[in-house]
């Protein structure tokens, strides 16, 4: 891999020449404690010290609501909506993002590519930023928390600017177009970059492996935790819509009242509502809140094959943004635990 | 022998709500009376007991076509009851909030409800099929500057939500205050039209009598705030006082209640406000009003048709004033109570009148509420019209109770009557 | 295709907000409009293919208006809070005020030739085939409803939260954030979370999610906030007065 | 079928419809561009998706024989808002169409062996498929026996048709068996499906099972085959779930637990006796 440093002083100016690439995007603060990724038109406003966005960056490639088809009701003729994805860059992705990103890519673009998705992907540069974890932050757990692929750049905190990873062509392109702004990593930076990793390392709540989780949740189904837990839950969809990797979606057909045109929308769907698991005649395949509730334990512990690590990246919006205050974490150490407690019988 | 006759317009169609109108018409004398069927909605029952912030998120709910008002004015009850004082800058988005109802709800009315009248058609989409398209398009177009403005400013412009105790959770971008001042704009000309197509109709002449006319005295110009009730015959008193001198009676066939001043029926709306206080009006709208001065008749409600659109020029350019005088907007926070108790008064101008909050709240909980409502001042005043137009009518010898029930009808209209206002309750 | 436009008791605003669409006159071209009182003074109630309700039932005549509506129509639509949950004026039935009571407080000791009745919604008295849901409706789903029918289909009605359009149109959470009373959780979506947009919590005016508010869990959470259950209940039963259980579930979390 | 996006629809005529039972019709379509219909292939047990612009787009299984080129059928039953707009279209009408998707049934895996089919109420649907396809390729295949079961005789999929091969199919060794389990008129044979297992003619140590029914119905029907000796390696069933796209993405159809995780679209909707009995969720 190909390393460089970016100097404090260049740090404005790094911003301004990767905007020349594409709209750029990067984390903002929205609210008193809330941060989003937002279009740049200010850079002081660019912030590189956040925990997490409120919405994950899967955003800018499967958008909220997306127009897919207009269509011609007489003619019975469909017309992709599409249209010209123009080059963007979304700067600041924490790692978890970038593997949940890579997540992503195994659902929309395997035998079946998905050219909206496909699209945005291809137009879209990805910067990624270090991080310091707080007490929501798991990645490690799920080893996500280092990435070797699946960004352009990537920039590791310094004491005297970042130390930056190149990811890709794109990213050999870009550094090499604007190597007035970088110079070589030295000795100290080095040194400086062992310091930061182990500060990271030494903040995380938990240490270990979780991969045994998936049987334990098989074998929890029947666990009080559920019923406990569930009770507490909203059925709002904060989680999913909030996870980096959930990616549920409805599609809904939305004819114009001349009788004659319309479009095809697509737009978040969460499975922790109840249509989500309904079939015609009214069987439910998910009838009860807890059953939805469970579905999410389930899904997101399932494995991705492909990267080795399961569907969930360890960001812990989920809990964060849970207006219940429902902890997916402790719960599935306490998963772990009440298994232990079988056995110990 | 005396024959009993009846002339009776079950439902009222183009007014907001649910109304009939019946007239007895016997030998000796005529008898009219405005029969509210709309159901009773106890607003003063449902906001008592909750918190203030909710009371005046429910208020809007009497009505929609006034709701703005419905809570701006609670909103300055509050206010007045906890000692909150907003900041001129929350002052003056209100007044564009309340102005963008005004001109939106006078729009409605004169274009949608009150032209098909004039033109003798059934409703504004046969005026559009009928050639009259150009003109309708101009109501819609005046009525979507006061909704914008409703949406920009209060969140959406049938229940604004953005309007709160203290200010507004959010202050509109300044380019969208940019907006509405180019949209007022390109308003202004159409309301002149307006003017110009109702100083082509005379008033009939049935109606024409003498009555009292009470509006406020604005706090500022041609304004719809104050705390000052006046009448056009030289009374006057401050809106705390107002129990004294306003009275509501209840009659056996409505819902709504019914206003009486010094034991007398009297009128408010764009017509009373033009008799008592236009001389604090300027611009296009001082034109119009000195060029077409017979118009602004005190003795005739189908006046007030044509004040309301003298006003539509008036408040238009008043807009456009309000919005210049903010493009420097910014953020503000929400001003707070300095008390948690106490009694709040006030009195605003909605588009059909006075319009009279009293709140009483104990620890941020409201307690007492009473609610006066333009409709349920001007009815006892518009049953006497709607009687002397089917005096006249029938006494000149017209016998087509149709065509009798058709004129009251435009009697009625020409109140702009709301009657899900009127109904929606007060104390007696 | 035939429709009809109609008012029970209510604030008017369900067919104003049909009045004002953008498209109005595409409508009026569209649509062979046969009752529309607020708009126009032709017609009576007759056949139609689609008839849109607003309005709770608050007196014998809006009981026998209605019914008269559902005789004459293939499909209903109770439009707007009101007529789905019986609107605001529906509070009294959650707090258990009888009629005559509310009636005395503010009319006093009068007989009235009418006789007024707690605000119910529609479906207490008719079949209601679909529910358009707002207090007032959407413009986007006005247009939607309006052109399934005129397709010879139906409008797939939502069954999730606020929450789910709060997330998709990037607003901060102002629940968990603030800690203000919001009622997204538990509140239809199909508004765009708009109050929210303006940093005012949701009072909840499109009613509740069909069959899945879950106003329990939500009481759980405002309670750990701090929120006493006078407040907790006053707030909910704005636009939820009928939802069931609501008092229950409640109650079920402060404790009797 | 080439398309860049995987959402593309293609056009179908309608050509024929027919009315199988009160709520199923069966419609025959073909491609409107030749080229795609004639080189347009399935598999048993595949589906496609159906849309109509402005209704939307639903999931429906092939129910016809895959050897016959240039058509295919459906099968649709109304019961919500598209199929209901599908159940008024005639002849000559247009639907979009793409697909197939799932993996179908394994056909080449059967050959040599006996085939069993179990339908209950809609599942004969893809059954059907299979089944003609089976006839179609008769020298592939041992013998056959079909049991198609409903509530009531007036419900029985492909009824008339299944009774009208009657004669010829004795002289094939594919027996036909047709039981229903509410309806008093009925006069031929009643109970439940599985209840008439022991009466197939096919034998236990050498047959493929292909099952479709109710999910509620697969565990007793498991168990019905396994202690008549059926082996469960070889029993198949067809899932059903809500679904969007058809092609792994939209996730209504992800379905299972942490350590099997599947979408019934695009690794189903055909799964195997021990995905199903080691996968708490799937049924
Ligand atoms: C793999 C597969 C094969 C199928 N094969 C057939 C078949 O051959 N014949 C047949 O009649 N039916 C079949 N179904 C069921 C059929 O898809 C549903 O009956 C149909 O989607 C109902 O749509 P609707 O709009 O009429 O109903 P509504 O209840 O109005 O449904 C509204 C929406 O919900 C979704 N939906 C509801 N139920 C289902 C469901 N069961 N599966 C998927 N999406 C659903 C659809 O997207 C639909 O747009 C199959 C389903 C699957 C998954
Ligand atoms: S499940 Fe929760 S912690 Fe895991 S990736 Fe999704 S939001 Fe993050
Ligand atoms: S602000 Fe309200 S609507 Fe939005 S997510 Fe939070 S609780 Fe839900
Ligand atoms: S956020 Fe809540 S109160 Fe606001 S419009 Fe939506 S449903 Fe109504």
């Amino acid at each position: 891999m190909r390393y460089l440093k970016l100097g404090s002083g260049n740090i404005d100016r790094f911003l301004e020449r990767i905007s020349n690439y594409g709209e750029l995007y990067a984390p903002q603060k929205i609210s008193e404690k809330f941060y989003d990724y937002r279009k740049v038109d200010d850079i002081e406003k660019v912030e590189f010290n956040y925990n997490r966005t409120i919405t994950p960056a899967k955003k800018y490639f499967i958008p909220p609501k997306q127009e897919m088809f207009e269509f011609d009701i007489e003619e019975g003729e469909y017309e992709e909506t599409l249209g010209e994805v123009k080059p963007f860059v979304l700067f600041g992705l924490h790692a978890c993002s970038i593997v949940a990103l890579r997540i992503l890519d195994g659902v929309y673009l395997n035998e079946y590519p998905d050219k909206y998705y496909a699209a945005r992907r291809e137009a879209g540069i990805i910067i990624g930023i270090s991080c310091l974890p707080d007490e929501y932050c798991f990645c490690n757990l799920r080893r996500t928390d280092f990435v070797d692929v699946g960004f352009d750049l990537f920039l590791h905190e310094l004491p005297d600017g970042y130390l930056i990873r190149v990811g890709s062509e794109r990213g050999h392109r870009i550094v090499d177009e604007n190597m007035d702004i970088f110079e070589n990593v030295d000795n100290e930076d080095i040194e400086n970059f062992k310091k930061f990793e182990k500060k990271r390392h030494e903040m995380f709540r938990y240490e270990g492996s979780f991969d045994n989780l998936r049987y334990m949740l098989e074998l929890t189904e029947n666990s009080p935790l559920w019923e406990e837990e569930s009770e507490k839950c909203l059925g709002c969809g904060n989680c999913t819509m909030t996870c980096p990797t959930c990616r549920c979606y409805d599609v809904q057909d939305l004819p114009d009242i001349d009788g004659k045109h319309g479009k095809r929308i697509r737009f978040w769907d969460s499975c922790q509502f109840r249509s989500h698991g309904l079939v015609a005649g009214g069987h439910n395949f998910r009838e009860t809140k807890k059953d939805r509730f469970i579905n999410r334990y389930v899904c997101k512990n399932a494995y991705f094959y492909p990267l080795g690590t399961s569907y969930c990246v360890g960001c812990g919006n989920c809990t964060y943004f849970c207006p219940a205050g429902i902890d997916f974490l402790k719960n599935l150490m306490k998963i772990r635990d009440v298994i232990g407690a079988v056995h110990g019988e | 022998m005396k024959i009993k006759k009846e002339i009776k317009v079950d439902h009222l169609a183009r007014i907001e709500g649910k109304a009939g109108i019946d007239v007895e018409i016997k030998d000796d004398s005529i008898d009219a009376r405005m029969v509210v069927t709309e159901g009773p909605r106890f607003f003063e029952v449902i906001t008592k007991n909750k918190r203030y912030e909710d009371a005046v998120a429910i208020f809007p709910r009497i009505c929609s076509f006034c709701c703005t008002p419905h809570k701006l004015t609670p909103i300055e009850a509050v206010e007045d009851a906890l000692d909150i004082q907003p900041s001129e800058q929350t002052k003056k988005l209100r007044e564009l909030l309340y102005l963008g109802n005004m001109v939106e709800s006078h729009a409605l009315h004169l274009y949608l409800l009150v032209v098909p009248d004039y033109l003798g058609y059934s409703d504004a989409f046969e005026v559009a099929r009928r050639g009259g398209g150009g003109m309708v398009k101009d109501g819609i177009f005046l009525k979507d500057v006061g909704a914008e403005i409703q949406t920009v400013i209060g969140s959406r412009s049938i229940h604004p939500e953005n309007a709160i105790v203290g200010g507004f959770g959010k202050v509109p971008p300044k380019e969208k205050i940019e907006k509405i001042e180019k949209m007022a704009g390109e308003g202004l000309q159409k309301a002149v039209d307006a003017v110009e197509f109702f100083a082509e109709y005379e008033y009939p002449s049935y109606v024409n009598g003498s009555r009292r006319h009470l509006s406020i005295k604005p706090y500022e110009g041609y304004g719809v705030y104050g705390n000052e009730i006046i009448s056009s015959d030289g009374h006057s008193f401050k809106i705390e006082d107002y129990k004294e001198h306003l009275n509501e009676e209840v009659a056996s066939y409505s819902f709504a209640k019914r206003g009486k001043f010094m034991g007398e029926p009297y009128t408010v709306g764009a017509i009373s406000r033009l008799v008592n206080n236009s001389a604090l009006i300027t611009g296009k709208a001082k034109e119009l009003i000195e060029k077409y001065r017979e118009f602004v008749n005190p003795e005739n409600c189908f006046a007030n048709n044509f004040a309301q659109a003298i006003e539509m020029v008036y408040f238009l350019e008043r807009i456009k004033e309000l919005a210049s005088e903010l493009h420097d907007i910014k953020d503000e926070s929400i001003a707070k109570p300095e008390r948690n108790s106490g009694d709040g008064y006030a009195v605003t101008e909605a588009p059909r009148g006075m319009l009279i909050y009293y709140m009483g709240i104990e620890d941020g909980i409201v307690k007492n509420v009473d609610v006066i409502t333009p409709t349920a001042m001007f009815l006892p005043m518009m049953e006497v019209d709607i009687s002397s137009m089917a005096k006249g009518l029938w006494e000149d010898g017209y016998q087509d109770r149709e065509f009798i029930g058709k004129k009251i009808e435009m009697v009625a209209r020409s109140y702009d009557p709301c009657i899900s206002c009127s109904v929606h309750v007060t104390r007696l | 295709m035939k429709i009809g436009i109609h008012g029970l008791t209510s604030c008017y605003g369900c067919q104003l907000s049909m009045a004002v669409v953008k498209r109005i006159l595409d409508i009026s071209e569209k649509f062979d409009i046969k009752y529309f009182y607020m708009l126009s003074s032709a017609g009576k109630i007759e056949h139609v293919d689609v008839a849109f309700v607003e309005g709770s039932v608050s007196t014998e005549e809006d009981e026998k208006e209605l019914k008269m509506i559902r005789e004459n129509a293939d499909v209903l639509v109770a439009i707007g809070s009101c007529a789905i949950h019986g609107g605001v004026q529906g509070i009294l039935f959650n707090e258990n005020v009888e009629y005559e009571e509310a009636f005395r407080t503010v009319y006093g000791n009068r007989d009235m030739e009418y006789e007024g009745r707690i605000a119910q919604p529609i479906d207490k008295f008719v079949k209601v085939d679909y529910r358009l849901p707002g207090c007032p409706p959407e413009e986007e789903e006005i247009m939607y409803y309006l052109a399934t029918f005129a397709i010879g289909s139906w409008p797939e009605e939502k069954d999730y939260p606020v929450c789910a359009e709060c997330r998709r149109a990037g607003n901060p959470c102002i629940l968990i954030e603030k800690g203000e009373p919001c009622l997204g959780p538990v509140t239809v979506a199909g508004c765009d979370a708009r109050c929210i947009k303006y940093n005012i919590p949701c009072i909840g005016c499109r009613g509740p999610v069909p069959d899945v508010s879950w106003f329990d869990s939500l009481a759980m959470t405002f309670k750990e906030k701090g929120m006493d259950r006078e407040y907790v209940k006053k707030r909910m039963a704005i636009f939820a007065s009928r939802y069931e259980g609501l008092n229950e579930m409640i109650d079920k979390i402060y404790g009797d | 079928m080439e398309s860049d996006n995987v959402y593309g629809l293609y056009k179908c005529r309608i050509l024929r419809v027919y009315s199988l039972t009160e709520e199923e019709k069966l419609f025959l379509l073909r491609f409107e561009d030749s080229d795609i219909a004639e080189s347009w292939s399935f598999i048993p047990g595949q589906f496609v998706q159906v849309a109509l612009p402005g209704v939307g787009e639903i999931p429906i299984s092939i129910c016809s024989s895959p050897m016959r080129k240039g058509f295919f059928e459906l099968c649709i039953k109304k019961v919500g808002k598209v199929t209901d707009m599908i159940h008024k279209l005639q002849p000559g009408d247009f639907v979009g169409i793409r697909g197939p998707y799932g993996n179908g049934f394994p056909m080449h895996e059967f050959e040599n062996s006996d085939i069993l089919l179990i339908a209950a109420g809609i599942g004969m649907v893809p059954l059907r498929s299979v089944f003609m396809y089976a006839v179609d390729n008769r020298w592939k295949f041992g013998n056959i026996t079909v049991i198609n079961s409903a509530r009531y005789g007036n419900k029985l999929l492909f009824r008339k048709e299944l009774e009208a091969m009657r004669d010829i199919a004795e002289a094939e060794n594919i027996k036909i068996i047709q039981t229903v389990t509410r309806d008093p008129e009925w006069e031929g044979r009643v109970g439940r499906a599985q209840e008439h297992i022991g009466d197939a003619n096919t034998d236990p140590e050498n047959s493929y099972v292909a099952v479709c029914g109710p999910p509620t119905a697969y565990r007793s029907i498991f168990n019905k085959l396994i202690e008549a000796g059926y082996d469960p390696r070889k029993i198949y069933v067809t899932l059903e779930r809500r679904m969007k796209c058809g092609v792994g993405k939209c996730g209504h159809c992800i379905a299972g637990s942490s350590t099997f995780l599947k979408y019934i679209c695009i690794d189903g909707p055909v799964f195997g006796y021990y995905d199903i009995i080691s996968t708490p969720g799937l049924i």
